[in-house]
């Protein structure tokens, strides 16, 4: 059965955005009347961040159920996810950025991990999704034995937060290390069927100008977790490989620029075919969460309820007549 | 009397609000609209020396990219520094190398340009520092006197600008830092707004250390902190219970900074460096970044110049 | 005849209940005087909120035209250099009159109009009134009469002259009047997928001016002057940007910066992109 | 059973390269600002008498936009608002020398809404205060002379006239309505209840429900912050936008500090048996950083989660 929930980070443009407990409060209220019953936090650190992490949920609403209830006050279910980057590094412990790819990395990410998924247990959750290596202009070459050290910890992920009932997503970017000489599907070959699912993004997919139709076709078992998201261009002038790409290319546009790389569902010039993308997923009896995303949106509430819309009106149709 | 602008900036974009350093078109833009109302140069956060190499190649660059759009210069730099009582703490001694490295490797980055001064917070968050003790404080003042010597060493006067949530920020805690920080090494920059909230009076607390300043911070507020937020958890400047937005800039209504006794005394003194206005989340509340900057630069222009006339002539 | 750079201030209307109060025309005005324009030009409007842009309205919020200059003088702004106004706009307060310049029955309505905004003008110490020559092209059909445009343009210059104003005429790109022709830097091939102007933001002088030097001009006896400089062509997707030359710098009526503050924009943006 | 029949009155603005605007400028932010509205489950649309020329330009016809609200879920057009906020030599109630002038524009919009689905022509009934002033019997009764003329004429077409009543308005007090309610003929003149503007006049919108409850035609569903007990309502230039010290009147449901009891005012329609359409009418929201989007959808999450169980209160 699917679940829709929705990705808050679309709220936090700027570090000193969407500090205070009415911000939360609105946002959280939009996703329930847009249509949605679950939604997904993101990774963040320090005080300007009360959704970042578990310990800064703690710090703003007593604990970390505390913020389960403050979520079922909006009326909505839970929080359906989190998106951990074991690439960013947090104040709250002085921990480093930690790559997957880099072995002494490893007890990091599995300690920062299990942090995130026990609070996501409390929380009602039940898919950790993670970004898996760092950006291809910080690892140009993933070799096989780089694939396998990254396989290797995530399986070690995996197997600790299984017995916490949460699920791990490797969640696919266009900017990411991953996407030249087919690392992707490596790194599914390298990685345990029963506890390494994916999450397939599907605006990310077509920016690196991959199908996230087919890859659903292809590994229907791995996948774990779904945002779905349009896109309104393809990488195909492979600018993914510019130095802090985050910065000059998914924020600054690239060369061209491209004034916004993600759209609402059904906007045109979106390229994602999120129809397709319901059905391939209704049709392999996916059974999970999709979370809507809509990074770096000029305005939060509108792309909420427009991508609301659309699953009231478009997708909803699609999963109902598979019952 | 020049004045500089201190480089807070947001613009409406396809991706929402930016700040300037997004590409060298958002920069231009920004850097042309202060020198078009009238600024001088800017003020910026060392920090952002990541960003210069990666995107002018070096400090030097990045300031001649500045003055090609009509400023000077840029005159003083931030150091925004990440406290934390664990690793990074003026009052906290086993932390004291961790930091005096840090101004090393800061001066040695910034080296390329000159400089007037390198602002600091000089304490951490209130609520890290508590109890505030003057032990504590003495122990910071210390810290500050090693870190102006280095400072010095590169040219570069060290000052001090008080947050109404920093660990120092009341007129007896102010009192005993500056009774125990080395005239020579440490100086004051005195921000008219963080002062008034923590209901310091700025014109008086100036009067009493202007030898001692070596610069200011222009803004004003419309609020004091009468509820203790200076110390509240998690945060006290965005999620503040007094309001969501302390800061404002100067020349609009219902700010509580007398700016005009502000600058009689600045010119009393006989000051005679760089004057800045900062607009530090100008954007809340429907605010606007380049409206407030016009707008504080209308005002300096138009009332302040005047002020300074009359009490020059006097 | 004063003349220099002005700004125009229909940028700050972005909505009809935008830029109303008081305090938001003192932060133009200051922006304005700040970013270095000592004049701005105000346009006509109707209803209460458009206090900049009604006589009645502007003399209620400001006491009067004296005290509305007494503000201005305030916020550093030494002059209005012009106000804008359409003649076929309907507005409340003339019983939203559908009047049309090529129709010579509408010319005695459009006259009276015009006399409460010229008696402001005079009031203002304001010398220039730019007066749209026709409704959009859309609206006007097949229905343009160049002969009465003209004819109730003379009329306007004679009664603008009694008080000490000119009148100019304003030709925007949804006019029927511009006819496309040669011009320098605009490609005007008709198979050019746009209007594009390959050297700066050309000056030409659609407006009057006191001297205008580059432009052949024709003064029809009454105090109109019409200059005769080849246009660039007006296609629906002009991208030329036609800086008023002599009284006031504005982009042309289509295009303005971006919202919130005179000078924060969004990055280069295709104009189909909504932002949401 | 929870309400249902939920319309929206059509104010917005969108973002675009150009600044925030209307969307009535193009169709494909138009359509936009639909479907927020559908997402959220609105199924009525109000608009103003001026704006459907507007939306027949963009569309053809006020039919054609007709069928394009009925696309997205909405019965169709519902409600048309009038007003003539100053006094002009061609429109003001309380001068009889321009009724015929007011009549006349209401038989062009009866006319432009023929075979809609509008049920109720809401207006405000005279011109800002301080160009009626003095408020006298004579000027409120010359006034409802004008409005018993429209509401004949609405009602040979099969619409309800309400009369909705600003706080700036030249009738608000409780005396000023109940002699204009006295001297218009309440088959003809229906009561038209906004919540936020009767509580800034000091005068409970609750009561006055009960007290016209036969011919209430419906509500505009807002709150507020503020009583107006410094007579910003006679002030000229514009009480709306430009009163002293207060820059926004007009709140969504449900924010701290509102003053409006909805689920009370609730409990109190379900009990009465009115079928009309319940509007929620978000004017200026943009005030202070606020947002359209944002105050609907919060209005509405406000409706579905709270008013929702006011409901069951009514069942006592």
């Amino acid at each position: 059965m699917i679940e829709w929930s929705y990705a808050i980070n679309q709220w936090k443009p700027s570090f000193d955005d969407f500090t205070r407990r009415r911000d939360h409060e609105r946002a959280l209220r939009v996703i329930s009347i847009s249509g949605f019953t679950g939604v997904e936090l993101t990774t963040g650190t320090g005080r300007w961040e009360p959704l970042g992490n578990p310990e800064q949920l703690a710090a703003n609403f007593g604990s970390v159920r505390g913020f389960a209830d403050f979520v079922r006050d909006a009326a909505l279910d839970r929080v359906s996810s989190w998106f951990y980057d074991p690439l960013l590094g947090f104040r709250e412990d002085l921990s480093a950025p930690a790559d997957p790819a880099d072995p002494d990395a490893h007890a990091s990410v599995r300690a920062h991990a299990t942090w995130f998924a026990s609070a996501l247990a409390d929380l009602g959750g039940q898919v950790l999704v993670v970004r898996p290596t760092a950006s291809a202009w910080q690892r140009p070459q993933l070799d096989d034995g780089a694939i396998g050290t990254i396989a290797k910890c995530w399986n070690d992920v995996g197997r600790a937060i299984a017995p916490l009932g949460v699920r791990l997503a490797l969640h696919f970017d266009f900017l990411s290390a991953l996407r030249p000489d087919d690392g992707l599907e490596r790194l599914i070959a390298a990685t345990d069927t029963e506890t390494v699912g994916f999450s397939v993004d599907t605006g990310e997919f077509v920016a690196a100008g991959l199908d996230p139709v087919a890859f659903i076709d292809r590994h229907p078992h791995r996948v774990a977790h779904v945002q779905l998201k349009n896109a309104a261009a393809v990488d195909d002038r492979d600018e993914y490989t510019r130095r802090n790409a985050e910065h000059h290319v998914r924020k600054g546009g690239g060369a061209r620029p491209v004034p916004r790389w993600f759209l609402e569902l059904g906007v045109a010039p979106g390229l994602v075919d999120a129809e397709a993308v319901v059905r391939a997923l209704v049709a392999h009896e996916y059974d999970g969460w999709v979370t809507v995303e809509s990074d770096l949106s000029p305005h939060p509430p509108t792309s909420a309820m427009l991508n609301g819309w659309y699953l009231q009106h478009v997708l909803q149709s699609i999963v109902e007549e598979a019952r | 009397m020049k004045w500089s602008y201190m480089d807070h900036w947001r613009s409406a974009s396809p991706n929402g609000p930016i700040d300037q350093w997004q590409t060298l078109d958002s920069m231009d833009r920004f850097l042309k609209q202060v020198a078009a109302v009238g600024y001088d140069a800017i003020d910026t956060f060392d920090h952002r020396y990541f960003q210069i190499m990666d995107q002018y190649g070096s400090v030097s660059n990045y300031q001649e990219f500045v003055q090609e759009r009509g400023l000077e210069r840029i005159v003083n730099t931030f150091h925004a520094a990440v406290y934390d009582p664990r690793t990074y703490a003026p009052h906290v001694p086993e932390t004291h190398a961790n930091i005096l490295e840090d101004f090393r490797v800061t001066m040695d980055r910034w080296s390329g340009i000159s400089l007037d001064n390198i602002i600091v917070m000089p304490a951490t968050l209130y609520y890290d520092m508590e109890p505030v003790t003057d032990d504590k404080i003495k122990t910071t003042a210390e810290l500050w006197n090693k870190v102006g010597a280095i400072t010095l060493d590169a040219g570069v006067k060290l000052t001090c600008h008080h947050e109404f949530f920093c660990g120092i920020q009341s007129k007896h805690e102010l009192d005993v830092f500056y009774a125990n920080t080395d005239p020579a090494l440490v100086n004051l920059f005195v921000d008219t707004a963080q002062h008034c909230i923590a209901t310091v009076d700025p014109v008086d607390f100036y009067e009493q250390y202007a030898d001692r300043v070596t610069g200011f911070h222009f803004k004003d507020t419309r609020h004091q902190d009468l509820v203790g937020d200076y110390r509240r958890r998690p945060d006290a400047e965005l999620m503040a219970t007094t309001t969501p937005k302390w800061f404002h800039e100067m020349g609009d209504e219902g700010g509580l900074v007398d700016f005009e006794a502000f600058m009689r005394a600045v010119v009393r003194n006989g000051y005679e460096g760089w004057l800045s206005v900062e607009h530090d989340k100008a954007n809340k509340l429907g605010g606007d970044h380049a409206e407030s900057t016009a707008i504080a630069r209308w005002y300096a222009k138009n009332v302040l110049d005047r002020i300074v006339a009359e009490e020059g002539s006097k | 005849m004063t003349a220099g750079w002005s700004y125009a201030l229909n940028q700050w209307r972005q909505s009809p209940t935008s830029f109303v109060r008081l305090e938001e025309h003192e932060r133009a005005f200051k922006t304005v005087s700040a970013a270095g324009f000592r004049a701005v030009e105000l346009w006509a409007g109707t209803g209460r909120w458009s206090n900049l842009g009604r006589p009645e309205h502007l003399r209620l919020n400001y006491g009067s035209a004296a005290g509305f200059l007494d503000r201005l003088a305030e916020c550093g702004i030494d002059a209005v250099s012009s106000l804008t106004w359409d003649p076929s706009a309907p507005a409340a307060e003339e019983g939203f009159e559908l009047r049309s310049t090529s129709r010579p029955a509408d010319h005695g309505a459009i006259l009276r109009a015009a006399e409460t905004y010229l008696e402001l003008l005079s009031e203002l110490g304001c010398e220039r009134i730019v007066v749209r020559a026709t409704e959009p092209a859309g609206r006007l059909g097949s229905g343009f009469d160049a002969a009465a445009v003209a004819s109730v343009l003379d009329r306007l210059g004679a009664a603008a002259q009694d008080h000490g104003v000119r009148v100019a005429v304003d030709i925007d790109c949804l006019s029927p009047s511009a006819r496309p022709t040669a011009s320098r830097g605009c490609s005007s091939s008709p198979t050019a997928p746009s209007s594009t102007c390959r050297s700066a933001p050309r000056i030409s002088s659609w407006r009057a001016s006191t001297r205008s030097r580059s432009s052949a001009t024709t003064r029809p006896a009454s105090g109109t002057s019409i200059s005769r400089t080849p246009t660039s062509r007006t296609r629906k997707r002009a991208t030329c940007f036609r800086v008023r030359k002599s009284t006031s710098c504005r982009g042309t009526r289509a295009v303005r910066s971006n919202a919130g503050s005179s000078s924060s924009g969004a990055t280069p943006v295709s104009s189909t992109l909504p932002l949401c | 059973m929870t309400w249902k029949r939920w319309s929206y009155m059509d104010h917005w603005i969108t973002r675009t390269p150009q600044g925030p605007r209307q969307p009535s400028f193009n169709r494909k932010h138009t359509e936009r600002y639909l479907r927020q509205l559908e997402a959220l489950e609105f199924t009525g649309f109000d608009t103003f008498s001026f704006a459907l020329p507007v939306y027949a330009g963009l569309y053809g016809s006020v039919g054609a936009f007709e069928r394009v609200l009925q696309d997205h879920g909405f019965a169709g057009l519902t409600g048309v608002f009038s007003a003539y906020p100053y006094a002009t030599d061609f429109a003001a109630p309380h001068r009889r020398e321009t009724h015929d002038r007011i009549v006349a524009d209401f038989e062009r919009t009866a006319a432009a809404v023929e075979g809609s689905a509008v049920e109720n022509v809401i207006v405000m009934p005279t011109n800002t205060y301080f160009h009626v002033e003095p408020v006298t019997d004579e000027t409120i009764k010359v006034t409802a002379e004008l409005w018993n003329r429209v509401g004949a004429l609405l009602a040979q077409r099969g619409l309800a006239l309400g009369c909705h009543f600003e706080f700036w308005g030249a009738i608000r007090t409780e005396e000023e309505l109940a002699l204009f309610f006295e001297h218009t003929d309440p088959d003809l003149v229906g009561f038209f209840c906004d919540t936020a503007q009767h509580t800034i006049a000091g005068v409970d919108p609750l009561a006055l429900f009960r007290r016209y409850r036969e011919r209430c035609r419906g509500f505009h569903f807002k709150d507020t912050h503020n009583v107006d007990d410094f007579e910003a309502y006679r002030t000229p230039p514009d009480a709306e936008l430009m009163a002293t010290g207060v820059p926004r009147w007009f709140y969504e449901m449900g924010t701290p500090g509102g003053l409006v009891d909805f689920p009370a005012l609730m409990r109190e329609i379900l009990d009465s048996g009115f079928d009309g359409w319940l509007t929620v009418e978000h004017d200026k929201a943009d005030l202070g950083g606020g947002d359209f989007a944002e105050s609907t959808a919060v209005a509405k999450w406000y409706i579905d989660n709270v008013l929702a169980s006011a409901r069951a209160g009514a069942a006592r």
